[in-house]
């Protein structure tokens, strides 16, 4: 028998259904990523399993136990389940240790000196054995998530469900974090781990659930999932997330495009020089034509999308600017002009993939 | 830096007290000076208000006088009276000349009219045709020209010997015994004295007529109005107090006269000479002594305090225990109880304090056999317990909703997660909060009288009764609230403190202590 | 949804009230059953508290007769001891049958004793050896023998027709004028009407006697007190009002006696047969009248009401304009002044309002010639700005700093700063704050009765003392006050709302409007 | 005369003196950046020029006004001068363009219509017309800053005072308050701008003045103090912004260095590569050599530096292990090593500087 054991897991709210009929095992062992677009289910899935929510129907066995029964003695199939939220939910009036001991001492019966040398044991296992003495608001972000961890592994759970555990944390703070779920990876512990960040989901993970339309949409390792995604909704997903897209309107706010544009080359590591001449092209693109060109069809709008390969390699620029076939529209329009020069500088222009689509590359 | 400030702020109170203190004496000592009567003579008292004790029927007679009268306002007693003329709600009393004087020479402000009415004489009342009446009247009037009954009366009216007293009846008695009818509440002339003996100018001049007559003297002490009436039947062989001699009374009774009196107004002066000597201290040292010296007042008012000590503190307890049962049937979130709560909480808050204390006691204990105190404590408990539901309440709601999960997650039961996660983290914010609404709930007990709990404020209330003098006893009460309430704010910053060092001070419990 | 849960809301506040009044009612109901009298002789009496009449001196008398007696307790009047039995404060009244008989009657719950002392009859009294006596007591021994007198005692003692009235003087009076004195307050014997006429037993049959004598009739009103004197000088023909015959009376006057009189216990009983007919719905009928219709009396809760009203709202107004004079004074920021201004702040939310009120009116404004519903507002709004000026101070404060920085750098003046950029932006927080801070001054308000201010809490008292009963003047006080609560904190709301809309309406005024 | 002139500008708090005797001049048309380290009276010295600080002692003419004058109309002469905060300071309760119109109508005297249109003509500049209608909460940190901006400018300000303009902003919205500002000193506007951002000190601005010690410290065009600063404490400032820093002890938090390090990695545009051996580089240091050697003797710390060049070429690892010779460290102590090896492999170790300094680089 599997450690968790899903079968026909239904959840309904008065105005959503996150999960339609859900079945799926889990083995012992496994390291589970859970991703997909925003509102698909996924926090009410792993809620379910634990029992913060009540599944409308289904059954949820875990490690032999299904929790969905009323008779359950649902505190006893807890504490086999640690559980690390976004928001880390340390107790503030306690110090950090006493965060870690307060639930052994009071759910276990554990001993203080007891529960304090786990604590101290599971502090270590995250870096924070110094900090034992502090009070969580003494902390940053992600020490505070990483005492959240020590605190469900002082329990010794069978399984580890973090909900996106870094998606309150300083982009300075994530790092930390990631690294220890994935030192906690390689211990042989079941995880299920809620995110959206690609990293975690790639690297640490042995298998991803890409959920969408109520329910595990795709299941899969990450190379499967990463590399060869099956399904469309998969790919567009997986897809977009290395990719920056922009809707190009006669009101368009040309500074927060070009920093949203800036902040993007940035975390796809693309190099100063790929990312400089992406978005000088891309700034000349839109003040030099696409903008004059919406001024004069105010209703039309024109897509951009850059796209980033892996290591910032291949990274190239798609103008759609279908909407404006037909009204004259072309950057070639006067040969020695010094856009089309700059744009043609930086970026090497490729055949149009179709009438009214531009393509660019940087190399 | 911050030791100055403070200083700098509570001399900041004393000034503004000072504020008030300082008009109230300044009057009395201006009034030294060049002040005068507010009306030379009757002719100038037109719209000008009279005081009468009820029942009095000199209103004909004052209206022939002065035609153009302003009104007449009437009053149970004397006391009450010259508070009100003091306070310029009446603007003069017609009463005889007896409590006329004592009045005028207690309250330096105050000064008698020059006008008289109804002339007569003050007398013991016998029965008719009792022979007795000559013996005494025989005796009355040789004190009457030894100077005697001049000394008394200066004693009586004038002096201000806290200790005045009359002598002991330490004559054998052989002639038998006297009974004696006397008036209970007209000081000077015969009173209850602090002992319950009775005391006053008439009841020395009787002593001393008995002890010469070899009698003991066995006093009966009642209502005017019953003095007349209990001589006639022959319950008593004499009445005594302030009782002036008139042609309806000579009919019914026999007099032997002691000493002259008569009618007219007391009104108000701004420079009674009588008090040039006394200065703003003495003035000052007197009112303190009157208020809180005399007759003990002191402990009245440390009795009040009790009081008031006493019903804040239970209802403060009671009503906390009850709130944290709210909370709990509150957690528990059936719709029937939570409503139950909630209109209980909209009752309270919608109806003011005075009115739910007579609500308990005219109504709902009205059956019950229970003290106005233990009434008092119920309401404010009711009153208290809301607010501290309401306080507790709100300090756990604003405790994120994560901490439950996360208590949840890690195996606690609901309940469990309640008392060991939930209520400690509200704690800190909960309790100072509970301290500041006990602070007004100690103000809210003065309210207390209103169902006749003898609490601080009533304390001094009947002080004021009993010196016809608000300032002292006023502001007795006043700074007393303020000092309690001070002090309160002290106690409650210093729980605050503790409260953050008992919560993070770095260490673990059970590891590093 | 929104409206189910308010209604509910609405249901349930109803339902915490009829939790206060079915116990009343339900007491008075199950009184009909089985109940017994509490004592059924006064051997049983041992440790009762006894009621009386103060200077009535028949304490002797009850102790001879119950020598474990539990004490005596004094009253000034028969409604106020009535209510006190019927509070369980006292276990007996001593008073007169007439008296005992219109209580019992009244009261359902109350029922006389049967033990009888002192049997006498009640008499109208006239001058020794006037020839009238013997005229008029002819008159009224054929109205005894017709039955007259007794028709007479069950119309003013047990009936409840609230237009209970005497006769109109209509017949010519061609043989001369008689001058009653008659007692005042003593219903139903002889007391002030509605609209100042006499009324009463006694007064109806002293009518009935004029009328066969073709007398007119002068009443002259006094207390009870100064009826034989009136008598006995002269002053009056004839003195009417509850008077008892007795042996010391009948000694300086003649009497008429028309009634049998006796004293004895009024006692508490759980169940008068004679109201056994009265259901639940007529006693609350009845009681509703008492307290409402009969004698207009629901006017004198309007005054009330109005006079609360009155007094929060101006306060409130006079406070608010003082506060925003001191928020003025402190952005000037002199030490001076700023500690002025937290002295008074520490003054006044150290001392209860029912003192300060009372150091208002007795010391502060003693001598200006203010009405207490003048100082009553005085004192709410040196409340009311205090609590507004911290108020508007903490939200003034609580703009950011930068607020005032930028609008500095970008040319303002200070105080042109604080007054469009800083104000505005704190109004939408302490309008709210300010309003409920009125809805406490609202309720604060039901101190004024200090003072004697005739408030709507009050009116309830006075109403109270007028119908001997507690229940419906102080609930309707408490309903009003709620309902007005409820009121007020709905407009809270409304105008909550409103400024959330006049606020962030997204539109650049003067362009888009 | 030069617009601001400042006469031994003497500054002093209770327990601080941040400007001694500061005199310096500043030409219309300049674009000033005041770099420095924290606490050092940035400031304070802009404060001091529109009076919102008194100055102690000397004297600031702007435009040839004394504004440490007190006979001085401050509020006339503020006009002059605009100012941007680092926390925006919009007026809350008011629309975007209302807080525009707002210091016009009630300090200018223009009409509505009037200030309306100038209104309209600053957000254009800043690319925020769409939000006129749009209260200060709905907006974003850089849409905010943007509008502060526009503020200051619709007076018509001489001169346009910066408070670290960035500095509360997400990093995802600095760039566009970047641009705008880089746009605004294209114009010929005077500017002063207190900034920790070398991006706009170097790239937008026509002088520097560094401040340290109580005054202007060095004070040249953004070629001599990026490039060739001459005095001591300016390199060291400098230096600093390219270069990571840690001090390694016994104690060290690994997850947080080397989220520190990662952090420090991807702002300088080093490129994934570059930036993973560097990482991988320093975690096998430490956690196989410095860590052990340190347990021995735990009172002592190593220092680790990585600067990275430009374009995210020239990165080199410092390890400062001097206090640690003597006792035997060594990582060559081993030489078939796995750590070793790998070490070596990522990066490519050059001849120590001194005696227990050893040097890395990667190409
Ligand atoms: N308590 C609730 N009541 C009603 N609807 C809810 C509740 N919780 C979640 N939902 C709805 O259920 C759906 C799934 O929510 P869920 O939080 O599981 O999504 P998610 O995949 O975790 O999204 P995200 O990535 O944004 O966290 C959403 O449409 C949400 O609006
Ligand atoms: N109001 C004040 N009262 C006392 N000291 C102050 C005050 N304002 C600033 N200081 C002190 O003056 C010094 C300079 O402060 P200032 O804010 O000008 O530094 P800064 O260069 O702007 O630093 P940062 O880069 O952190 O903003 C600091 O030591 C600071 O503590
Ligand atoms: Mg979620
Ligand atoms: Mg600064």
């Amino acid at each position: 028998m599997s450690l968790i054991e899903i079968k026909n897991l239904h959840k309904e709210y008065e105005n959503a259904v996150p999960l339609k009929d859900v079945s799926v095992n889990i083995e012992a062992g496994e390291v589970i990523s859970i991703i997909g677009p925003s509102g698909t289910g996924k926090s009410t899935f792993m809620r379910c399993i634990n029992r913060l929510e009540t599944p409308t129907s289904g059954e949820i066995w875990v490690d032999g136990v299904n929790v969905c029964d009323p008779q359950t003695d649902l505190p006893e199939v807890r504490k086999k389940m640690g559980m690390v939220f976004q928001s880390f939910n340390l107790f503030p009036h306690k110090t950090v240790a006493e965060n870690i001991m307060m639930p052994q001492q009071q759910l276990l019966g554990v001993s203080t000196k007891e529960a304090y040398e786990e604590a101290m044991v599971q502090l270590a296992k995250v870096g924070m054995e110094a900090k034992a003495r502090n009070y969580p608001k003494e902390l940053s972000g992600g020490q505070k998530q990483r005492v959240a961890i020590a605190r469900a592994l002082a329990m010794h759970p069978k399984i580890v469900l973090f909900d996106e555990p870094t998606s309150a944390l300083d982009p300075s703070m994530v790092s930390e974090v990631l690294s220890v779920i994935s030192n906690l990876a390689k211990t042989g512990l079941t995880m299920l781990i809620v995110t959206h960040e690609m990293r975690l989901a790639r690297d640490v993970s042995s298998r991803i659930f890409f959920m969408d339309e109520g329910g595990i949409y795709e299941d899969g390792t990450p190379e499967q999932i990463f590399e060869h995604p099956e399904k469309e909704r998969t790919k567009n997903f997986i897809y977009r997330i290395r990719s920056w897209e922009y809707v190009v309107t006669k009101d368009a706010d040309m500074f927060e495009m070009m920093a949203s544009l800036e902040a993007f080359c940035q975390q796809q590591f693309m190099g100063r020089k790929a990312s400089n001449n992406c978005q000088l092209a891309v700034e000349e693109m839109v003040t030099g034509f696409i903008l004059p060109a919406l001024k004069k069809n105010p209703e039309k709008s024109v897509e951009l999308r850059v796209d980033a390969g892996e290591e910032g390699k291949e990274v190239s620029l798609v103008v759609d600017a279908r909407s404006l076939l037909g009204t004259g529209f072309s950057i070639e329009e006067k040969e020695g002009d010094l856009s089309t020069v700059l744009i043609n500088k930086l970026l090497k222009r490729q055949p149009d993939k179709e009438p009214g689509v531009l393509y660019f590359t940087y190399t | 830096m911050k030791n100055k400030r403070r200083l700098m702020g509570l001399l900041m109170v004393i000034l503004c007290t000072l504020l008030f203190v300082i008009p109230a004496y300044a009057k009395e000592a201006e009034s030294d000076g060049s002040g005068e009567p507010e009306f030379a003579s009757p002719d100038e008292m037109g719209g000008a208000t009279v005081g009468l004790l009820t029942g009095m029927p000199f209103e004909d007679m004052i209206s022939q006088r002065i035609p153009d009268i302003g009104g007449f306002a009437y009053f149970a007693s004397m006391p009450d009276e010259v508070l009100a003329l003091k306070a310029r709600k009446i603007d003069a009393i017609f009463i005889n000349n007896a409590l006329i004087d004592f009045a005028a020479a207690h309250n330096p402000d105050l000064v008698k009219m020059d006008d008289h009415y109804l002339d007569s004489n003050f007398g013991f009342a016998f029965p008719k045709g009792d022979p007795q009446r000559d013996v005494w009247g025989a005796i009355i009037d040789r004190m009457k020209e030894d100077g005697t009954i001049d000394e008394l009366w200066v004693k009586w009216m004038e002096s201000d010997d806290p200790n005045k007293s009359v002598p002991e009846q330490d004559w054998p008695g052989n002639a038998g015994t006297v009974r004696v009818a006397c008036a209970d509440s007209f000081e000077p002339m015969s009173y209850y004295g602090e002992n319950g003996e009775m005391m006053g100018f008439d009841v020395e001049i009787l002593l001393n007529v008995a002890k010469e007559l070899d009698l003991k003297v066995e006093f009966t002490p009642m209502e005017f109005g019953a003095l007349m009436p209990t001589i006639q039947s022959g319950k008593a062989d004499v009445a005594i107090g302030d009782i002036v001699i008139t042609d309806e009374r000579a009919e019914i009774v026999d007099f032997a006269p002691y000493a002259p009196a008569y009618f007219t107004m007391l009104i108000r002066n701004s420079g009674a000479e009588t008090v040039e000597d006394k200065s703003f201290l003495q003035n000052f040292k007197d009112s303190f002594e009157r208020t809180f010296i005399t007759e003990d007042r002191y402990k009245m008012i440390l009795q009040g305090l009790g009081m008031t000590a006493l019903v804040a503190l239970s209802s403060a307890a009671i009503g906390l225990a009850l709130a944290y049962g709210l909370i709990f049937l509150r957690r528990a979130n059936k719709p029937f109880t939570n409503r139950l709560i909630s209109g209980y909480n909209a009752l309270i808050a919608g109806i003011p304090a005075a009115v739910i204390l007579m609500l308990l006691y005219y109504i709902v204990f009205a059956s019950a056999k229970f003290s106005a105190v233990v009434v008092a404590i119920v309401g404010f408990a009711l009153i208290y317990c809301s607010r501290a539901y309401g306080i507790i309440w709100n300090a756990v709601s604003a405790v994120d909703e994560g901490q439950r999960e996360a208590a949840l997650a890690l195996g606690y039961t609901e309940s469990l997660a309640f008392r060991k996660v939930i209520l400690p983290q509200s704690e800190s914010y909960y309790t100072p909060l509970l301290f500041s609404q006990f602070i007004l709930l100690l103000k809210e007990t003065s309210v207390a009288g209103y169902i006749t709990v003898l609490d601080l404020t009533r304390a001094g209330d009947l002080i004021r009764s009993r010196t016809m003098e608000a300032f002292f006893p006023l502001i007795s009460v006043a700074v007393i609230y303020f000092f309690l309430t001070f002090l309160m704010t002290r106690i409650a910053r210093k729980i605050d403190v503790s409260f953050k060092d008992k919560y993070y001070n770095h260490k673990i419990k059970g590891v590093d202590e």
